[in-house]
C-alpha cells in the first residue's frame, strides 16, 4: 500500500480558541482535522472554561506549505496572549494525496 | 440577623462550603464536567420556564418598570465597576474594563440562590424575575467592552465577542424557557412541573458542590491580586446591591423582589462575560477577573449578600 | 384542530423548535453526550417498566390481536417503503433497502411523545403498548436488509447487522424493562414510581431539545437530497400512519390505542436502523436515510403526524 | 423465605441481573461513566443528609454503642479474613492483606440495597446508620495494610494510601452530607427532599443495571480465581453478617437495624479498598481482590445476603 | 534504558467501525492498543452515531511487519465506503520487545 | 517561524497513576504536559478504576536528557507492577526553548 511523507500537525490550545482554530487551519488549506478534550498544564495557569485546564487538542495531517502557512499564523495570532502549544510530526499516510 | 442564620443552615450553601473543602484537603471528589453542563442546562431552563409560565399570568404594565430599571442598572453598574478600578485602584485600561464587563453582567447561580433563600423564608418574589436575568446578562458586557475602544483604536475583535454572548447558552436557555413556558402557560406545564420544579432545589445542592470546588482552586490566587481587588469583590455587590434595591423598589418591585434584583445585579458573571473578555480583551489577566467575580464575590453574595439585601430591603421598603 | 394546537402548546414540542433554532443562530448550547446517552436509557427503561407493570394485569387475549397486528405491519411497511422508493423514486436498490429499513423500524421517541401526547389529552392509550414497540423494531430492519441479497449476491455483513439491532441498547432496556416491571408488579414498582414517572415528562423536554439540535444539522442536507425524499417523508408516514390506525382498530386497539400504534408504525427509526445498515449496506447513503427519518419523518411526526393520527382514528374508531 | 422472593420481585435486584445479562449477550447498552460517577454522587450524598437529618433529632446515647460495635468490627473483620485467606487459602501475605482490606472495608451500594430492602418490606432501620458506613469505611483498610508491615518490612506507600481512602470521594460526600444533613435539620432539608428522597430508588436501579455490567466482566474472572475464593466469597460475609448481627443487637440495634449492620460489615469495599491496596501493595493482584469482593460478594448480598441477614436477626432478635 | 525502534499506527475512524478495527489489529498481531473518543471533520461529512462527526482514534505501537498488514488491511477494508484516515509514525519504546 | 527539534515523551498508563506521573514529569523537569483519557488493552487486563481498561495518556514535550530521565524513572518505577507503555517521538516545536 503505498504510503505518502506528509506533516502531523499538533497544537493544544484553550477550548475558548476551539473554532477560530478549526477556521484558521481550514483556512490555510487543511482538508480534514481530529479534535481530542484534554486536559493541560503549562505556563499559563488559568483559563476562563468554567473548568480550569480544559484544552483542545486539534491535529491536522497536511503537506509541507500548508504545514508551515498553519503554524505560523497560529504563533503569530495566539502565542503571545493564549495558552497554546504546537508541534510537528512526520508521518507516512495511507492514501496521503487525499490529504494535500 | 436570624435571616443569616437561616442561609447558614440552608444545605445549598453547606453544600458550597462542602466543596470548597473537599478541594483543600485534596479529595478525589470531582463531579464530571458533562454532569455539572447538565445541571446548568437545567436550572437555567427551569427558571426560565416557570418564569414564562408566570409571564403568561402578568400584566404587562407590572413589569415595564422593572425592565426598564434593569437596563438602566446594566449599563450603570460596569461604569461604577470601571471608574473604581481604574482611578482608584489604579489597574490599566483593559483590565479595568474587563472586570467592569463581569459586574456589569449576572451571575445566574447567585440569582437561583437568592429566588430559593426567598422562598425558603417563605416570601418569594415576582415571577417575572427570570425575564429581568436574561435581560441583564448582555448590556454591561457590552458597554465594558466598548469602553477600552474610546481610549485606543483597539483592535479588539468586539463583534465575535458580542455575537459569542447573544448566542451563548444561558441566554437561549433563559429566553427559549421563558417563551416555551409562556406559551405552555399553567396548564401545559402541569406535567413537566414535577422534573423542574421538585427537584429544583436538590440539583442546586449539586451544583453548588461543584462551584464550591471551583471556587477553591480561585482561591488559591488570591494573595496574587492584592488587597484592593478583594476589597472592590466585597464593596462594588454591596453598593450595587444597595441602588438595586432602591431603584428596584421604586420601580415597584415587591421587598422580596428588591432584595432578589440586588442579588443579581450586585452579582458578578463567570461564564458569559469571561469567554466575551477573553475573546475581546485577550490582554485582560483571567486571573484578575475570575478571581474577582468567581473567588470573592461569588461566595459572599451567597453566604452574606442575598441575606444582607433581604435586610437592608425590608429596612428601605418593608 | 384544536388538538392540533394542544400540541404545539405542548412543551415538548417547543423545546424541540427551540433546539432547531439554537443550531440556527450558532448558539453554543450543547447537551453533553453522556446526558443525551442517560436520559434515553432512563426513557426506554421508564416506558419498559410502565408498560410491564401494566403487562402484569393485562389479559393474554388483550394483546395477541396487537401483537399479530405489530409484527405484520413490521412485515408490510418496509416492503411498502421499497416500492415507492425504488418505482417511483428510482433509487437504486441499496439506497431504496437502506431507507426502507428505517421505515420498517419504529422512533421510540416518537412513539413517546405520542404517548405523552395522549395522556395529555387525557385518553391514555393500552399499557402493553410499549411491548409493541420491541416487537416493531428488529423485523423490518430485517426485511428490508433481506432484499438486495435477492437481486445482488451481495456480500453484506447481514448477520453482524442484525446482532447489532437484536442486542441494541434499546431492545434491551425495553425488553428488559418489561420484565422487570412485569416480575416486579405494581406493589414493588411502587419505591422506584416516583423517579421513573415524576420525572419522565420533564425528562423528555431535555432530550426534544438536543433532537431538535440534531435534527437542525440535518436540515442542511435536505437541499442534497431532493424533493422526492421530501414528499416521501411525509407521505409515507400518513400512509403507513393510516394502515395502522385501520389494521390497529381491527386488531381491538382503542382510538388512542390506534392513534399510539400509527405513530409508532410511521414513524422511521434513527438509532438501531442506521447503525444496522451502515454495517450491512455500507454503500447506502448515510445522508439520504438519517436526513428522510430524522430531518423530514420525525419533525413531521412529532409537529403534526401524532395530533393527525389522534384525529384519523377518532374520525374512523370513535 | 417468602422475604426472600420479595427480594427478587425487586426491581433493584432485576436490574442488576438486567446487567448481567446484557453483558453476557454483548448488548451495546452502556451507562455513560460520568452518569455512574454521577449517580454514586447523588446517593452517597442522599444517604449522608438523611442520616445527618435523623442524628440531628437522635440522642447521643443511642448511638453511641452501634459505634463502639462498627469500630471493633471495622478492626475484627479484616483480620479474621486475612486468617482465613492466609492460613486456609494458603494465599501469600500481600494477596491476603489485598483481599482483608477489602472485606475490613464496606460497599455503600450493599449499604444502600439493605436500607431499601428494610424500607421496601415496611420496617426501616435507625436513622444513624448511614454514619456508622462513613465510620466503617477507613479501619478495616488501615488493619489489612498494615499486617504485611509487620511481617516484611516492606517499602509500601501506606501513608500515600491511607490518604487516598481518607479523603476519598465517598468519605467526603458522606460525612459532608451527614454534616449537611445535621445542621440543616428536617425544616431546611424540607426544600431538598424531593431531589434526595423521592428519586433514590429510582436512580438506584439505573446503578445498578451498571453495577450488573460491571459485575459480569468480573465473572470472567471466577474460572481464574479458583474454588477457594468462590467459597471465600460467600462464606465471609455470612461469617461477618452472623457476628454482625449478634453485635449488633447487643449494641442496643433494632432487628432491622442490625439486618442492615450485617449487610455493611458483610460487605466487601469495591471503591475505596481497592484504589488503597493498588497503591499500598502494587504486588496484589487486582484480579483476586475485584473478583472476590465485586464479583462474588457483592452479588451474593444483594440477592440473598440481605434477606438471609434480615431472617437471622429476626430469629436471633425479633 | 533501552529503546527501541517501532511503529505507532494511528487510526481515526466512524465509531461505529471500533469493535471492527480492534478485532482487525488484534488478528494482524498487535499485542495492545489506546481507543480515544474524537470528533472530527474531512471528506465524509455524515456519521450514523447519534452526534455526528464523533470518532475514535486508535492507536497500536507494532513491529514494521504488523503494522503494514494493518494498514494494508484497514485501507482495503474500509477506504471505499468509511470515514477513516490512517498514519503511522516511528516511535522509540521501552521495553519494545513487549510488543512486537 | 523557527522550530527546535526536541521530544514528545507519551505514557499512557492506569488513570489512578495519574498524579504520580504528573509529579514524576514535574519532577524530572518538563515545562508542561498534556493529558487525554483514555481506554486501552495490553498485556494487563484488570483496573481498579471503577471502570476496567480506562487510562489516561500523558504527553510531554521535553528536551532529550529531560526525556530520559523521565522514561528511566517511570520504566523503573512502574513497569513491574503496573499497567504502563511509554514511548518516545522526535517533533519539530514552534518557540521551542519554551519547553526547556
Ligand atoms: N511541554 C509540554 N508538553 C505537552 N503539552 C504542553 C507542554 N506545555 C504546554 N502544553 C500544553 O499546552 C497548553 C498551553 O500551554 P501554555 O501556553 O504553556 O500554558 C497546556 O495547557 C498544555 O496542555
Ligand atoms: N487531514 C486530516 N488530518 C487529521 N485528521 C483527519 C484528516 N482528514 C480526516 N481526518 C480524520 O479522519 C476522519 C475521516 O476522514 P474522512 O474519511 O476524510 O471523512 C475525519 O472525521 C477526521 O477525524
Ligand atoms: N502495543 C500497544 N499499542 C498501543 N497502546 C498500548 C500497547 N500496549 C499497551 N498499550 C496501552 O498501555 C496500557 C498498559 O499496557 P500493559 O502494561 O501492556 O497492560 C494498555 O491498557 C494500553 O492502553
Ligand atoms: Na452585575
Ligand atoms: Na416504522
Ligand atoms: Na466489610
Amino acid at each position: 500500500m503505498a504510503l505518502t511523507e506528509l506533516f502531523l500537525v499538533t497544537i493544544v490550545t484553550e477550548r475558548i480558541l476551539r473554532d477560530d482554530i478549526i477556521d484558521l487551519i481550514k483556512e490555510k488549506g487543511a482538508k480534514g482535522f481530529t479534535i481530542t478534550d484534554v486536559e493541560g498544564v503549562g505556563s499559563r495557569g488559568t483559563r476562563v472554561s468554567d473548568f480550569e485546564g480544559k484544552n483542545v487538542k486539534i491535529e491536522a495531517v497536511v503537506g509541507r506549505d500548508v504545514g508551515n502557512a498553519i503554524i505560523d499564523s497560529v504563533s503569530e495570532k495566539y502565542f503571545e496572549n493564549y495558552a497554546v502549544i504546537s508541534y510537528v510530526t512526520p508521518v507516512k499516510v495511507i492514501r496521503g494525496d487525499k490529504y494535500t | 440577623m436570624e435571616s443569616l442564620l437561616t442561609n447558614f443552615t440552608s444545605p445549598i450553601v453547606l453544600a458550597f462550603i462542602l466543596g470548597i473543602i473537599s478541594k483543600l484537603v485534596k479529595s478525589d471528589l470531582e463531579i464530571p464536567e458533562s454532569i455539572y453542563k447538565a445541571i446548568s442546562i437545567y436550572l437555567l431552563l427551569a427558571i426560565g420556564l416557570k418564569g414564562g409560565v408566570e409571564l403568561s399570568t402578568t400584566a404587562f404594565a407590572d413589569f415595564i418598570w422593572p425592565v426598564v430599571a434593569t437596563i438602566f442598572l446594566g449599563i450603570l453598574t460596569p461604569i461604577i465597576a470601571y471608574v473604581v478600578l481604574r482611578y482608584l485602584g489604579k489597574l490599566d485600561i483593559t483590565n479595568s474594563a474587563g472586570i467592569a464587563a463581569h459586574y456589569g453582567s449576572v451571575s445566574a447561580v447567585t440569582f437561583i440562590a437568592a429566588i430559593s433563600y426567598a422562598e425558603t423564608i417563605g416570601d418569594p418574589p415576582e415571577g417575572f424575575m427570570p425575564a429581568l436575568v436574561a435581560l441583564l446578562e448582555v448590556p454591561g458586557i457590552i458597554v465594558a467592552l466598548m469602553i477600552p475602544q474610546l481610549f485606543q483604536s483597539s483592535s479588539s475583535s468586539l463583534k465575535g465577542a458580542l455575537n459569542e454572548v447573544v448566542t451563548g447558552s444561558s441566554i437561549v436557555l433563559l429566553l427559549g424557557g421563558l417563551v416555551i413556558g409562556y406559551l405552555a402557560g399553567p396548564v401545559a406545564f402541569e406535567p413537566v412541573k414535577p422534573f423542574f420544579v421538585n427537584g429544583f432545589q436538590g440539583a442546586l445542592v449539586i451544583f453548588l458542590l461543584e462551584l464550591g470546588m471551583i471556587t477553591a482552586r480561585r482561591l488559591g490566587d488570591l494573595k496574587e491580586v492584592g488587597f484592593f481587588l478583594l476589597g472592590f469583590g466585597i464593596a462594588i455587590p454591596i453598593l450595587h446591591g444597595f441602588i438595586a434595591i432602591v431603584i428596584g423598589l421604586w420601580a415597584g418591585l415587591s421587598v422580596s423582589g428588591a432584595s432578589v434584583f440586588a442579588a443579581m445585579v450586585s452579582s458578578g458573571s463567570y461564564i458569559a462575560a469571561p469567554a466575551a473578555v477573553r475573546i475581546a480583551l485577550p490582554k485582560a489577566s483571567p486571573t484578575l477577573y475570575l478571581t474577582a467575580s468567581l473567588g470573592i464575590t461569588f461566595p459572599f453574595n451567597i453566604a452574606l449578600g442575598i441575606p444582607l439585601y433581604y435586610l437592608i430591603a425590608t429596612w428601605i421598603g418593608g
